[in-house]
């Protein structure tokens, strides 16, 4: 984990609302694994106060790549950043997906901008000989990110693409039909997909490591502000940012709420 | 020009003015790749009390103009697993350790303090009895004038080490917490903890915080924290340990000039964990430019 | 959908509850050009004495994070020259006009409203009991029960008109100061007035307003505003009056929804002299996207 | 004085550190009067939280000019804006100075930055028959700003342009020379040039309208921020933005510091 000045190389808009950063910091790029995520300072002023959270979407060679949507300030001012400015940011932080442990196919399930893990994870995964295949729910077919995925299988909530329905219902279905060989789910999207998966991982009884997000103050541990609840365990809550982003999805009690 | 940045809180002195505030820099090894640990003028450590607390359910942290609400709660790993996992990396750095107490009875605070004086390495307590974010102790000790008496009197007949009052702000007149604390012997006041305030998400009109009300903490509160350093300066003869959305040297300088003799920075370090050696640095900087020969001459310099 | 703006304090019925802040918005003629006047819930006047009063010297104003101090110290035309260049004006607009008083002693206060009685067109009285720039009254009052109730127990003697008390935030339970009006049979408080708040300028080693203390209102004292009307709401059951760094319409609803009737927009006035109009259409527009016929139930609404 | 929405259709550096923005505003330029103001929303955070206060420099048509160094966070936002944005301002506010009273030479007096309003009131000054000598102080050549005066005599304090010295100084020289025929002195700058000048005014018995500044909230008379104390009047403070920010130098007692 270091602090340092990255520049930015590149910034364009990806799709609705969507925006992707290019980061120039070999020092991160060298050592994040899937899953990470980097802290940045947004703005120069005291507004937003805090560092905006980020997962690492792809690495390439001494760059890395962040991608968001603009939600309130933080992003939007994000967005306007420009080749050339400095962004201070904090990285690589939290751990990271587990990809070598016993699974033959891996089942990225993403909603949303929950996508963004996903193309640097897919990257390693193919460094083995799994198979990967990839869920993507999206409210409708102008949000649908499939650059840098693998065999995608889109659900979108209007049915402008792919299912019509929720990613979940999607895996679901597919489930009850045929069965893949020795699966993992590699999740990250927004709590109500992850309540559902949660759900359907007690039907079905295939490993599911999931991302969370919370509320973050510093992003490095010394806050304590970011826990999520564990099932079952004496020390009660986990930090996103330290113990997480990633858990076995059985270990948390999924909050209620967005 | 060398400026001396050594400064006297009390018995105890600090190799340069500026810490890190409890629950604002954990247990100092989180930080340890990322900032210059020796050159803090010293490490607050986070509340410890007698067990580990879990602290409150999420949501704990919100942001605010200029500032954020905290509910953590005061999380902490106690005080026996402080002492055999974090003290012994604490002590190496080379820098004041300076352990915070919070409990819920007098005897829980004395007993905190009594597992500590069996240390070494420990440079001073501060003691917070201005948590807002907890049900028992807390903020019911430090707006109370003679449990503040209590508290201090107790304390300081277990210990002859430098022992600090962090006092809450959240009360009519701050400055009779001060002489209170100074009357029973303490060294040195704390000032100040977070402002008790709320925040409502007006889409699911739930409190954005777990426990409705949480600390308000920042440079929104530099203003208010400015005041009541000011206000203990003029009445009492203790040091004061200036604290409040310190950002930046400007801002510790601020907080020296109306009269506190070090300065603690706190949530400033979730955005830049190295804050406190940058501010140290820029102390001594503005006494450079300003001839000033000892950090400690800043100290309640204010013209007026 | 139709939406009920209408709200009751007390006995006072507002168009919407959406008021310009005392201090805030002058006599209301200054901004008749920019402002849709006759949309305003209502208008809290300067506060006025018996006499006309020049205010503090400048240094009045410092921007702060997300906030401001100021130091006006009550500057004023006097209550007299006010019935006569200014209330002819205010009568006029339509809205509901809220005199507020500020005195240096408990006569005067009951002088000021006893010739405020004899006119026509003003609709209440908010009592300032809570100004920290001055230094007869002000925060002296407000900090105090016992004067509080004196002087609410003697203004209500007075009048039959909706009499609203307003309140600092710089007390350690300012619950016990709403109960105290709302025993003595004030209709309403408003909460909150400014925190009182320091800055230095380092440069000058000076303190950046005259008076070196003034008092801190914008944004940055949202999160400590709604927590006191939090709290008062859970203990009294009289109207409470939202204030403090209220800029949208989203701000006005997180107040409404902790438990206040109406709000006062204070120093978006200065960014924005027409923040107080738009903040009432903007409430407009939650309750018609959340099908609530009323703005009335927004108070209290919040879920926990 | 009203609020609008205003376009910037100009961004330029004009001087080291000092920048020029036009602004596409009918209904301003139609009824501004030299030595007025216009107050701008610098940004859409709350950082800096209040309206920026700076004079017209000039009129063209549907458009104003402000000038301004950048200082802190405020100017330093403004620098940053660019043509086709849309700025939230003010005005025009306050009053203006007196072009029409009995005198036959203008001196124009103008330290730093202060030479604002200046191109603005030259303009109105030439429509008349008066003659208009203008004086600038800087701190170096690099930051005299001679665009559209008149009969610019230069002091620095560097002596790198002009008299070596000050403003004020040059000023008095000048007047123990020969005399002007009929003079007024129209003075805008920083608090301590002011103060020599209402010095000199002393000894040389000449009218003098200064441009005063102060912190301000509102800019248009409801807050009551921005006084300046009045020689022997019972109201004994005077509002820079509404009374002022012109005054004759004699009403006004000056305050120490800058
Ligand atoms: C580990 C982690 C990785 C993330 N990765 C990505 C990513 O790759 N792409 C992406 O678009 N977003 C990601 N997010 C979410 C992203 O951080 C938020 O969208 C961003 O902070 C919003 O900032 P803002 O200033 O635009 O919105 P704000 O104006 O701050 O509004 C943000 C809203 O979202 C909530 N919020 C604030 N911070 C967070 C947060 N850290 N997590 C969740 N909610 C928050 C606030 O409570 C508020 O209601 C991630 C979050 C975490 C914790
Ligand atoms: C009537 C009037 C007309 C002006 N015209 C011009 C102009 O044409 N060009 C120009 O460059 N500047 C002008 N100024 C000054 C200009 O408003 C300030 O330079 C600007 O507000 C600084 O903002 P900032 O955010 O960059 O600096 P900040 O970060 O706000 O720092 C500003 C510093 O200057 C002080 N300050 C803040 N506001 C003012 C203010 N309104 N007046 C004086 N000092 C202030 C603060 O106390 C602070 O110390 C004028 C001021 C007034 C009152
Ligand atoms: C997340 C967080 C946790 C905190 N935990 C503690 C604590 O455990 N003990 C304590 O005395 N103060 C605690 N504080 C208060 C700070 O030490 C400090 O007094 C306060 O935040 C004001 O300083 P700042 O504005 O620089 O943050 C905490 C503050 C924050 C923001
Ligand atoms: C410049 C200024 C002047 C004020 N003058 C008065 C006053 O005369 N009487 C009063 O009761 N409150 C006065 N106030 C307090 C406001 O009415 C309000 O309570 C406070 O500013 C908090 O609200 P805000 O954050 O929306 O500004 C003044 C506030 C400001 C900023
Ligand atoms: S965000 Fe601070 S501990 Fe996780
Ligand atoms: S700046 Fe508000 S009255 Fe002048």
């Amino acid at each position: 984990m270091i602090q340092i000045l990255s520049r930015v190389s590149n910034v364009r808009s990806i799709s609705d609302n969507i925006w992707a950063i290019n980061l120039v910091s070999p020092e991160i790029a060298s050592i994040v694994k899937p899953g990470q995520f980097i802290n940045v300072k947004v703005s120069e002023s005291y507004m937003p106060l805090l560092r905006r959270p980020f997962s690492v979407q792809q690495v390439n060679a001494d760059e890395i790549t962040i991608i968001f949507s603009v939600y309130g300030l933080g992003t939007a001012l994000l967005s306007k950043k420009r080749p050339g400015e400095i962004l201070d940011i904090i990285g690589p932080l939290g751990n990271s997906f587990n990809t070598e442990d016993k699974f033959d196919t891996a089942l990225l399930v993403g909603g949303g901008i929950g996508v963004a893990p996903f193309p640097f994870l897919t990257s390693i995964l193919k460094r083995s000989t799994k198979n990967i295949i990839t869920y993507l729910g999206a409210r409708s077919s102008t949000h649908v990110i499939t650059q840098q995925l693998e065999n995608v299988k889109v659900a979108t909530d209007d049915g402008s693409m792919g299912y019509h329905g929720t990613v979940v219902d999607l895996l679901r279905k597919d489930f009850s039909g045929s069965q893949y060989g020795n699966p993992k789910i590699f999740a990250c999207g927004p709590t109500p997909m992850l309540r559902s998966i949660s759900k359907l991982i007690q039907e079905i009884q295939v490993p599911c490591e999931a991302s969370f997000e919370s509320a973050m103050a510093c992003g490095f541990g010394i806050c304590q502000g970011c826990p999520v609840e564990l099932v079952n365990d004496e020390k009660k809550y986990a930090l996103v940012c330290k113990d997480g982003p990633v858990f076995d999805i059985r270990s948390i009690r999924i909050p209620y709420g967005s | 020009m060398v400026v001396n940045t050594e400064v006297n809180i009390g018995v105890l002195k600090l190799n340069n003015p500026v810490l890190v505030a409890s629950g604002t820099f954990g247990y100092g090894d989180e930080c340890k790749e990322m900032v210059e640990l020796h050159k803090l003028g010293g490490i607050v450590t986070k509340s410890l009390s007698l067990n580990p607390r879990i602290g409150n359910p999420p949501p704990r942290i919100v942001e605010t103009t200029g500032g954020m609400l905290n509910s953590i709660g005061l999380a902490n790993i106690g005080v026996k697993k402080f002492i055999q996992d974090k003290l012994p990396f604490l002590k190496s750095i080379g820098t004041s350790v300076i352990v915070n107490i919070a409990a819920s009875s007098v005897d829980e605070y004395c007993m905190v303090l009594s597992l500590l004086e069996e240390q070494e390495g420990i440079d001073g307590y501060e003691i917070n009895i201005s948590c807002p974010n907890v049900k028992d102790g807390g903020l019911s000790f430090g707006t109370n004038l003679s449990i503040t008496v209590e508290i201090t009197k107790r304390l300081r007949s277990l210990t002859t080490k430098p022992l600090i009052i962090k006092l809450t702000p959240n009360v009519t007149k701050i400055s009779d917490f001060a002489r209170a604390a100074s009357d029973e012997g303490a060294d040195a006041v704390a000032v100040i903890n977070t402002l008790v305030g709320l925040a409502v998400d007006i889409r699911t009109r739930k409190p954005k915080l777990s426990t409705i009300t949480g600390g308000l903490s920042g440079p929104a509160i530099k203003p208010v924290a400015l005041a009541k350093v000011y206000e203990i300066a003029r009445s009492v003869k203790i040091s004061i340990i200036g604290i409040g959305g310190i950002m930046t040297a400007e801002d510790a300088i601020e907080f020296m000039l109306v009269g506190a003799s070090a300065v603690q920075v706190g949530t400033a370090n979730f955005i830049d964990p190295s804050t406190a050696v940058k501010v140290a640095d820029g102390i001594v900087l503005y006494c450079t430019q300003n001839k000033i020969d000892s950090v400690q001459k800043l100290t309640g310099a204010m013209q007026y």
